[in-house]
């Protein structure tokens, strides 16, 4: 079931995208050298839509989400370039003070592990009352029975009984659902979710993602869904974008981006997962290994992995993002000849 | 389209292992001075199979559902409370302490975690060399275990030269391939592979999926492949078996539990899992399990799903449903209600509708 | 809980017995006698060296003497010094003056130790932070009695802020010199062992995600970071209370103060098993209750422990 | 697991972040059962930490042990270089006195004692002055320097060697050899280091450096075993030591080969600053006059004897103590250093 | 505690509680007005350091602290009183009417003046003496000071009969009677010289008790609170190991009643920590049994002329050669040895000048101390040293040792050793025992062919005679002979001085005895500690005398 993506005037008659993100880079300084952990990633989002960031590990996804929500450790991380505005709003620079009243209210998020995100030993009710406290002024009764309610709406069942227990009387999906009911009781406008399933059993993650998607339709939020499984993806966002080792390789509607990807690196995650559905001789894998980020090697990153690569790869400058077709773009110098080969076995 | 078009049961070699009403309890133990037994938890109940030379069974299930205590009673790892195993006939329960250590070459494991399966104070080298200090008949008459290593090495797709570094220098796919020629280097004649690619980013994960098929081929290995996802089980099982709470779900060959699953358990686990394919997935019918796994410690009565299953009624809570054959040789399904239902390809298969259960 | 409150009380028997029994041999094995140590080679009255062998059973096999002394024990007598002033007088005077003392330490470990740590921890990397960690290393390697005359001479003596001996002045006044010598050590422990932990709960994911929820700052360290360091913390206060009540020895000597550690110290030295044993009998079990308490302390501070 | 519960909360308790439901389970050996998602989830980001920080490249790095891993980290730690200096130097002053202060330490006269030249200041004659018996105490600290350390060495030595082997065997066998080592160490740690140590210095008296030494190790060992204990249980319940174990590996193999390696890491950090404490309380019972004996001495026997004099003359309590407390911190600062860079978590 | 006391530190770990006696019958105004009003200036409060004593029971005080605190309660029959040239002598005390011999010395008669009373209101009588002096000597009791009747003291008739610890034959000893409510009569076994008489009765071991302590477990309360009829009294029980304070008798017969209001003792178990009260003023006296050695160096500086120095307690070391072993056979080497020691040096280096170099046995506090018996061979020269070694065939190995207890302070045996080894070229060590027992345990076992060490002890005398100096220690089987010394003639030198009633003829036969001593070289004295205390300016008039008695009466509270 597919739907429309929504572009909805927001509030205070702000009528541009929930989110944009512009040539964002963030570096850690390590004491092995500068890790360039993302380099120019942009996209943006608009408010009832879902995007995704897809990536294999050290691909950059997890600190392009933690960027946005402005929970970096600076140092040693850093944002030498590059912008993030929420309805506007320019967020790089802002001090902690203003950055606060955003978290929680405005943008929120959920990551992959539940268990090690709920703090052990406070009762999971105060853990979400807090937030009506704090960001409504609730009394503690109120805010508790906000809490309750808002326990209710993620299904947990007999909420009000279990509003005293701890993080680890749950299981790992309720887990999730306290996280999200933590994180969801300010009716944030941007939900980033991490990761959100990828701690869970299939039965348990479908349960999850229903959840976030029913919780998503309610209340017209953004959600940027940060994941390596293209399975998850598939059928819950409406856009995709592909990192690889801190770039942007590819960025797409879903349709696109499974049917006619336009990049060699998206093509290779596609060929080598096993299907459910039909059983190959041999999975297609990517040969190599992916980069160490103190070493991306020039040009292209990916090149050296590549079927494809040819001597422009490997030299700098690296490939810029082609348009392929409209709303379509990949970073690769054939990005149009992979295109027009409709996604075809590399 | 499947590899397979034969169901393997049916070959006339005998299998290489044979497990009859396998189970596992762990006691739950409490005192002050003196433990005393006040329960058990069964980790696995009456589980058997039989796994036919050069193949692969799969055992998928949920997390806690008793596979990988399966796979760490074939390894003997832990001692079965009940049941036999029977390699190459031999039931191992039999054997002599002696005998039974040499049998164990003929059973060898790879670990799920590579970063925590191998020891990080051993070199690659020690770590594929222990099989041979522990059992020097392994090594082939006239090589010496350097060049053993070196061989090992070179069939998983290592470098050789890297024997002398340590686990922590090698990215996980490398590791894991490390754990492989451990396993390999005693020839053994089965290979208990726990969760050997969940552990794996996606592109490393189809490379070493690859070397394992490739070993089975040029090895005449067979598998138990323990594992939860069945995608890749999709690719490298000849046979399936559905574990839930210990006991067996469903058993059956690769297109049987895939094309022909009969199980509501089974029907579940296919539905709920993702497909990398917006259209198909968005077309795809879903079954949503409500709740969670309950706790193997106090398991629901008779059919253990029953307080998760949407077909669940009276009978089921009080009556354990026995495996039996309900399509084809060889296909197991332990349902009072079981019934066939195709969840995987576009072509519906019919069936009930699926209802939500909330617990 | 209560099952596992009684399991530990169980465990403690034979660790009650073993240490008794250790320290009991150890004073057997003393050489000498304890009457030449007592009369300090002057001529003795045979007729009292008599009556003191009589009455500390000293010419009985030691096995035999060990089980008078704890039947003694456990019928309320811990005996009599050669002095003739019965243990649990002594008892009585001096651990209330060493809890004071122990507890004045524990204190200045504990508040001081704690904030700076949390400070230390929170200005990572400053100046202020190495210069803490300096310091704090210094009071752990400057031996305790340079570091005793030292401030006794400088606070005591010199400046004469606070005396320099004896508890005439009594709670605080007199203890606070004491206590913070008694204390330098495990305070400089306090602090790192504070820093360490917050350091690590700071890179948690609910630190984290707390961050993610908008809290405050301050909120974050309370509710979320210290609640979650203060395991190691507790397990070493508590350790360490323990350590503080018998380890006093050189404290209460360079600063008079006639508490358990100065009173083991002369009895050891006269040779004095009874009031050793004794006195070792209740530090053990003042250990063994701090364990127990902090051990259920666990289960306050953090709900994922429990006892069976 | 039997002695679970049984006071070793310094460790289980603090590393056991697992729900409860996930420790009943661990308990019951069903711990191959974790969630292999997440573990696949933990694999992945501690191969995006390595990425994104601190680890070397995975392929082209020469080979290098955990050790030499520690040592990379060592090596950019000026704390470390600090210390190393410090010890190195003590060391050589220990090992080759007579390099330093030509002096004939086998007589009483250690010090060139000449009891005209008492509580002199220090001179270029005298580096460091002269004590009340008139002898240099340039030369008394730099023969000192070799008891003092011999003690700590030796000491810390011996409660590493024997606090390990019991903590493998009580960590590896468990059962009820490990309830009674428990309850042995139990009784150790009771007992005050300085308390244990008045006593059987009062009862015993050995020669030279070896009644503080014995007593140091007697008292000392418990903690090294409580520690390898633990680590060994938490070695033993490695995936490595079930791979070894499935290739058919004995007990003793894999014990030594696996087990030991592996849990004593901690320990190894805790005999270096160890080293630093037992190097006081050498001092310590020298001060109260239980510790090295005429005509042996030490950093300790100065400090003891200067503190009659060091109103008046303050070089003779400052020197030694000076050398003391400094040789003490380096250790600890070496041992500070070689545990975070031996800790896997080592955060930058 | 941490620091053995200076005095042991000095001469050794031996005997030195220097239970001497007391002092603070007023060495000025014998007599006096008996009328209850405190001298002008009286009042106030001092405190005073002190270890804790023992025991508050008389028959078992057997140190100094406990003393010193009955010496303020409890007036016995003879008093120590410091005479104009500074020596000490045992005089009689306001409640001893007058006391005699009949038969040189063999039986004495005691008597009393009346009326006097316990602060409990029961009256002291006569027989308040015998029953006390029997219960002390009462085996079963276990007192301390039993022995004191006994052959090595007075050596009353009948002590023998109840002295055995078991069973003894009589319950009372027989030479003990009661004449009339005032007179008692004592029988001695073998005749006793008056002052050594007096000095026998001017301990701990005399002082009259109350009826209800003379029982075991009366004693044991009595020392919880003594009760007694001196200038001050006991309000409160004492609390061990911190402090006891003592307020004045309204009741006090005496002739002099005490100044101060209230005196504290204040327990310290380490000196220095009493010596840091001191300087800060927290403390008004320090010094019973001398100022810790830390204290030394600057207590003038500190303290000015509230530093007080004076020479002869009623203390020494001593050095002994082994006899039994061929080490130290030569006497011209063991005169070597102690002419190669420069004490004066010693004594101006290491311990201040708070010490003088012996040249006897006893100190010039005690009448007839002071003489030069040993003459030149106690004189330091080592040229003369090396040659009287070389003479003598020096000593095996050319090494010597001096032995040592662990712990104790052995700075001043390192510098002695240091000296030998400089000015005899012989290689000297301490050779280290765990403790006193051990020392002389060793001692004894040597044998002909072994090594022998120079044993280096000290002593502590119980009361201000010359006998007192050697005649324990180098008697033939005397308690504290250690060394084994036997010599006829210093036997018999010293019993006929015992028994000598004229005082002067009596210490000359003990100066004769000190002679016979030196004459064979086993043993000689090295030097006599300085009395040596301290006090606040919140005091003045503060004497203490060679034998660590405190004239508490007297003290002056300043402002008050």
């Amino acid at each position: 079931m597919s739907r429309a993506v929504r572009k909805t005037a927001g509030a205070e008659g702000w009528t541009g995208p929930l989110l944009s993100v512009e040539d964002l880079n963030v570096q850690f300084k390590t004491r092995d050298g500068l890790v360039r952990a993302v380099n120019g990633v942009s996209f943006e989002l608009n408010a009832g839509e879902t995007i995704a960031i897809l990536g294999e590990s050290g691909s950059g996804k997890s600190v392009t989400a933690q960027a946005v929500m402005g929970i970096l450790d600076m140092p040693p991380a850093s944002i030498p370039k590059g912008s993030i505005r929420l309805k506007g709003r320019e967020l790089v620079g802002l001090s902690e003070k203003d950055y606060r009243e955003i978290r929680g209210t405005q943008i929120a998020m959920i990551f992959q592990d539940a268990l090690s995100s709920l703090n052990p030993v406070i009762s999971v009710g105060e853990q979400i009352a807090e937030m009506y406290r704090l960001h409504d002024g609730l009394s503690r009764s109120d805010a508790k029975t906000a809490a309750i309610d808002v326990m209710q709406r993620v299904r947990i069942p007999a909420a009000a009984q279990r509003f005293g227990d701890y993080p680890h009387q749950f299981s790992g999906g309720m887990r999730q659902r306290i996280m999200i009911a933590m994180m969801i009781s300010q009716r944030p406008q941007l939900l980033i979710a991490d990761e959100p399933t990828t701690a869970l059993d299939v039965t348990v993650q479908a349960q999850v993602m229903e959840l976030l998607a029913e919780l998503q339709r309610d209340s017209d939020m953004g959600l940027i869904l940060i994941t390596h499984d293209l399975g998850v993806v598939a059928d819950v966002a409406q856009r995709i974008t592909v990192m690889y080792a801190g770039r942007t390789m590819e960025q797409g509607t879903v349709d696109e981006i499974y049917d006619q990807p336009a990049n060699p690196y998206t093509i290779g995650l596609l060929e080598s997962i096993p299907k459910l559905a039909e059983t190959v001789e041999r999975l297609p894998a990517i040969r190599g290994l992916p980069p160490n980020l103190l070493q991306v090697p020039p040009g292209c990153p990916f090149h050296p992995r590549c079927p494809l690569a040819q001597d422009v790869c490997r030299r700098d400058p690296r490939p810029p993002l082609e348009t392929v077709s409209e709303g379509h773009v990949s970073s690769c110098w054939f990005a149009k000849e992979v295109h027009a080969r409709g996604g075809l076995r590399v | 389209m499947a590899v397979f078009e034969s169901d393997p049961v049916l070959s006339e070699s005998d299998p290489v292992l044979k497990v009859v009403d396998l189970a596992k309890d762990y006691p739950i133990t409490r005192g002050i001075l003196f433990r005393k037994q006040i329960g058990t938890v069964s980790a696995v109940d009456g589980i058997s199979f039989e796994l036919p030379r050069a193949q692969t069974l799969a055992i998928v299930g949920e997390s806690g559902c008793g596979k990988s205590t399966v796979g760490r009673l074939l390894v003997g790892l832990e001692r079965p409370t009940r049941g036999s195993v029977f390699v190459d006939g031999v039931d191992l329960a039999t054997l002599s302490p002696k005998a039974l250590l040499a049998k164990r070459r003929d059973i060898q494991i790879v670990l799920q975690d590579p970063y925590t399966s191998l020891d990080p104070r051993s070199t690659v080298r020690k770590i594929i060399g222990e099989p041979f200090d522990i059992h020097p008949s392994a090594l082939p008459k006239g090589k010496t275990k350097k060049a053993m290593v070196g061989e090992l090495m070179d069939r998983v797709g290592l470098n050789p030269e890297f024997a002398n570094r340590y686990p922590h220098q090698f990215s996980g796919g490398q590791r894991q391939r490390i754990g492989i020629a451990r396993a390999l280097a005693l020839r053994p004649k089965i290979i208990i592979a726990d969760e050997p690619v969940s552990a794996l980013d996606v592109s490393i994960q189809a490379q070493v999926m690859n070397l394992l098929m490739d070993l089975r081929d040029d090895f005449g290995l067979s598998y138990v492949f323990v594992s939860h996802d069945l995608s890749v089980v999709r690719q490298i099982a000849d046979r399936v078996l559905v574990m839930y709470l210990g006991r067996l779900a469903e058993i059956g060959s690769e297109p049987q539990i895939f094309e022909h699953s009969t199980h509501p358990y089974t029907q579940a686990l296919l539905s709920a899992v993702p497909v990398p394919d917006p259209q198909h997935q968005r077309e795809r019918e879903s079954i949503t399990l409500g709740g969670d796994l309950p706790s193997p410690a106090a398991p629901p009565s008779a059919c253990r799903f029953h307080t998760r299953c949407w077909k669940a009624q009276e009978i089921c809570s009080i009556e354990t449903p026995l495996p039996r054959q309900l399509l084809g040789e060889g296909h197991l399904v332990a349902c009072h209600f079981a019934e066939e239902r195709s969840m995987i390809g576009t072509a519906a298969g019919g069936g009930d509708q699926a209802q939500r259960r909330e617990p | 809980m209560g099952r596992y409150f009684v399991r530990r009380l169980l465990q403690m028997i034979p660790v009650f017995f073993g240490t008794t029994f250790l320290i009991y041999a150890l004073m057997f094995a003393l050489p000498g006698n304890p009457i030449d140590t007592l009369s300090r080679g002057k001529p003795r009255n045979p007729a009292y060296l008599q009556y003191i062998i009589d009455q500390f059973n000293l010419n009985d096999p030691f096995i035999v003497q060990y089980f008078k002394y704890i039947g003694g024990i456990f019928t309320g007598n811990f005996g009599k010094t050669f002095n003739n002033v019965s243990v649990i007088d002594i008892f009585m005077q001096r651990i209330p003056v060493t809890l004071q003392l122990a507890a004045t330490a524990f204190v200045i470990e504990l508040v001081l130790g704690i904030a700076l740590g949390i400070w230390t921890a929170l200005r990572k990397g400053g100046p202020f932070d190495h210069l803490s960690l300096l310091a704090t290393l210094l009071l752990i390697a400057t031996p305790i009695f340079v570091l005793g005359y030292v401030v006794q001479w400088l606070f005591g003596v010199k400046l004469g802020w606070l005396p320099p001996a004896g508890i005439q002045a009594g709670w605080p006044t007199s203890y606070i010199l004491p206590g913070f010598v008694l204390a330098s050590a495990s305070f400089a422990f306090v602090l790192r062992l504070t820093r360490q932990s917050l350091l690590e709960v700071f890179g948690s994911d609910y630190v984290r995600a707390a961050r993610a929820k908008g809290l405050p700052a301050w909120t974050i360290l309370r509710k979320y970071s210290l609640r979650n360091s203060l395991i190691p913390i507790v397990t070493f206060l508590g350790a360490d209370f323990a350590a503080l009540m018998g380890g006093a020895v050189i404290t209460e000597g360079i600063f008079n103060i006639p508490g358990i550690g100065q009173q083991l110290y002369q009895s050891i030295r006269l040779h004095e098993s009874v009031v050793v044993v004794g006195l070792v009998t209740v530090l053990i079990v003042a250990y063994l209750i701090m364990n127990l308490l902090v051990d259920l302390l666990y289960g306050v501070l953090d709900p994922r422990i429990r006892y069976e | 697991m039997s002695e679970f519960f049984s006071g070793r909360r310094e460790t289980e308790a603090l590393t056991d972040g697992e729900p409860v439901t996930d420790q009943l389970l661990d308990q019951v050996g069903e711990d191959a059962e974790r969630d292999s998602q997440a573990l696949a989830d933990q694999v992945r980001r501690q191969e995006a930490e390595a990425a994104a920080s601190e680890q070397l490249p995975v392929s082209g790095a020469r080979p290098r042990s955990l050790l030499g891993d520690a040592w990379y980290e060592l090596r950019h730690r000026p704390i470390f270089w600090v210390s190393s200096v410090v010890i190195v130097a003590v060391l050589a002053i220990a090992i080759f006195p007579n390099a330093f202060a030509d002096v004939d330490e086998t007589s009483s006269l250690t010090g060139g004692c000449n009891f005209d030249n008492y509580l002199q200041p220090p001179s270029s004659q005298f580096w460091f002055g002269t004590d009340q018996l008139g002898c240099d105490v340039y030369s008394l600290t730099i023969f000192g320097a070799r008891p003092s350390l011999a003690v700590g060495l030796i000491a810390s030595l011996l409660t590493v060697a024997l606090g390990s082997a019991i903590g493998v065997i009580a960590g590896f066998y468990g059962g009820w050899i490990d309830a009674v080592l428990s309850r042995i160490v139990d009784i150790f740690f009771g007992l005050p280091l300085l308390l244990g140590g008045i006593v059987v210095l009062t009862a015993i008296s050995f020669p030279s450096i070896w009644g503080v030494v014995f007593v140091l190790v007697v008292l000392g060992w418990v903690s090294a075993a409580r520690l390898v204990r633990s680590t060994t249980i938490e070695a033993k319940g490695q995936d490595y030591v079930m791979a070894a174990r499935a290739l058919g590996a004995s007990n003793s193999r894999i014990m030594w080969r696996h087990v030991l390696p592996n849990a004593i890491g901690p320990s190894i950090v805790v005999a270096v600053i160890g080293l630093g404490v037992y190097i006081g309380a050498e001092a310590t019972f020298s001060y109260l006059g239980l510790g090295l004996q005429d005509p042996d001495f030490s950093w300790g026997t100065m400090i003891s004897s200067a503190q009659e004099v060091f109103f008046q003359a303050p070089w003779t309590l400052l020197f030694p103590a000076g050398f003391l407390t400094l040789t003490i911190l380096a250790f600890i600062l070496m041992g500070d250093a070689v545990s975070e860079a031996l800790d896997p978590k080592r955060q930058k | 505690m941490l620091r053995t006391r200076r005095g042991l530190a000095l001469v050794g770990a031996a005997a030195v509680a220097a239970l001497g006696l007391s002092a603070c019958a007023s060495s000025s105004t014998p007599g006096g007005d008996t009328t209850s009003s405190a001298p002008a200036g009286g009042g106030g409060t001092f405190s005073i350091a002190i270890e804790e004593p023992q025991n508050l029971t008389p028959s078992n005080c057997y140190d100094l602290y406990c003393f010193n605190v009955l010496n303020q309660m409890i007036i016995g029959i003879y008093d120590f009183e410091t005479q104009d040239d500074g020596s000490i002598k045992p005089v009689p005390t306001d409640l001893t009417k007058a006391v005699s011999t009949s038969d040189n010395g063999k039986t004495w008669t005691i008597e009393i003046n009346p009326d006097w009373t316990f602060t409990n209101g029961e009256k002291i009588t006569a027989k308040t003496f015998v029953d006390t002096w029997n219960f002390a000597a009462y085996g079963p009791n276990g007192q301390q000071l039993g022995f004191v009747f006994g052959p090595s003291q007075l050596d009353v008739v009948g002590y023998d009969d109840v002295s055995d610890a078991k069973s003894p034959k009589a319950k009372t000893m027989s030479g003990l009677k009661v004449v009339n409510d005032t007179t008692l009569s004592m029988e001695l076994n073998k005749p006793l010289g008056e002052s050594l008489f007096a000095n026998f009765l001017a301990g701990p071991q005399i002082l009259p008790m109350p009826s209800t302590a003379l029982t075991v477990s009366g004693s044991e309360d009595f020392s919880k609170q003594p009760i007694g009829n001196g200038p001050y009294k006991m309000d409160t029980p004492w609390t061990p190991n911190q402090s006891i304070t003592l307020v004045k008798n309204p009741d006090y017969k005496g002739s002099t009643p005490g100044n101060a209001d209230q005196i504290d003792f204040r327990v310290y178990n380490d000196d220095n920590a009493a010596w840091a009260d001191l300087q800060a003023g927290n403390l008004d006296i320090l010094g019973v049994s001398g100022l810790p050695q830390q204290a030394l160096a600057t207590a003038e500086q500190v303290l000015g002329d509230r530093y007080v120095n004076t020479a002869g307690a009623l203390q020494f070391g001593y050095y002994a050669f082994p006899q039994q072993t061929d080490t130290f056979k030569n006497k011209d080497v063991r005169i070597a040895i102690r002419k190669a020691i420069n004490y004066q040096d010693i004594v101006d280096k290491l311990l201040y000048g708070t010490a003088t170099v012996a040249q006897s046995f006893a100190p010039s506090t005690i009448p007839g101390g002071g003489t030069d018996i040993c003459g030149d061979s106690c004189v330091f020269d080592a040229a003369k040293a090396k040659q009287l070694l070389e003479q003598g065939g020096g000593v095996p190995g050319n090494k010597v040792q001096i032995a040592s207890i662990q712990g104790a302070d052995n700075s001043v045996r390192k510098a002695v050793c240091n000296q030998i080894q400089q000015n005899l070229g012989v290689a000297c060590t301490l050779k280290m025992f765990p403790d006193f027992g051990a020392m002389l345990d060793a001692y004894a076992k040597l044998g002909a062919g072994d090594t022998g060490f120079i044993l280096a002890l000290g002593w502590g005398a119980d009361n201000p005679t010359i006998n007192n100096m050697i005649a324990p220690l180098f008697g033939t089987g005397a308690p504290s002979n250690y060394i084994g010394y036997s010599n006829k003639q210093f036997d018999e030198l010293v019993a006929r001085g015992n028994a000598e009633q004229d005082p002067q003829a009596q210490i000359n036969d003990w100066l004769e005895a000190e002679k016979v001593l030196y004459g064979d070289f086993v043993a000689f004295a090295t030097t006599f500690p300085n009395t040596n205390y301290g006090y606040s300016e919140h005091v003045s008039n503060v004497k203490i005398n060679p034998q660590g008695f405190v004239n508490l009466a007297e003290i002056q509270v300043n402002g008050s």
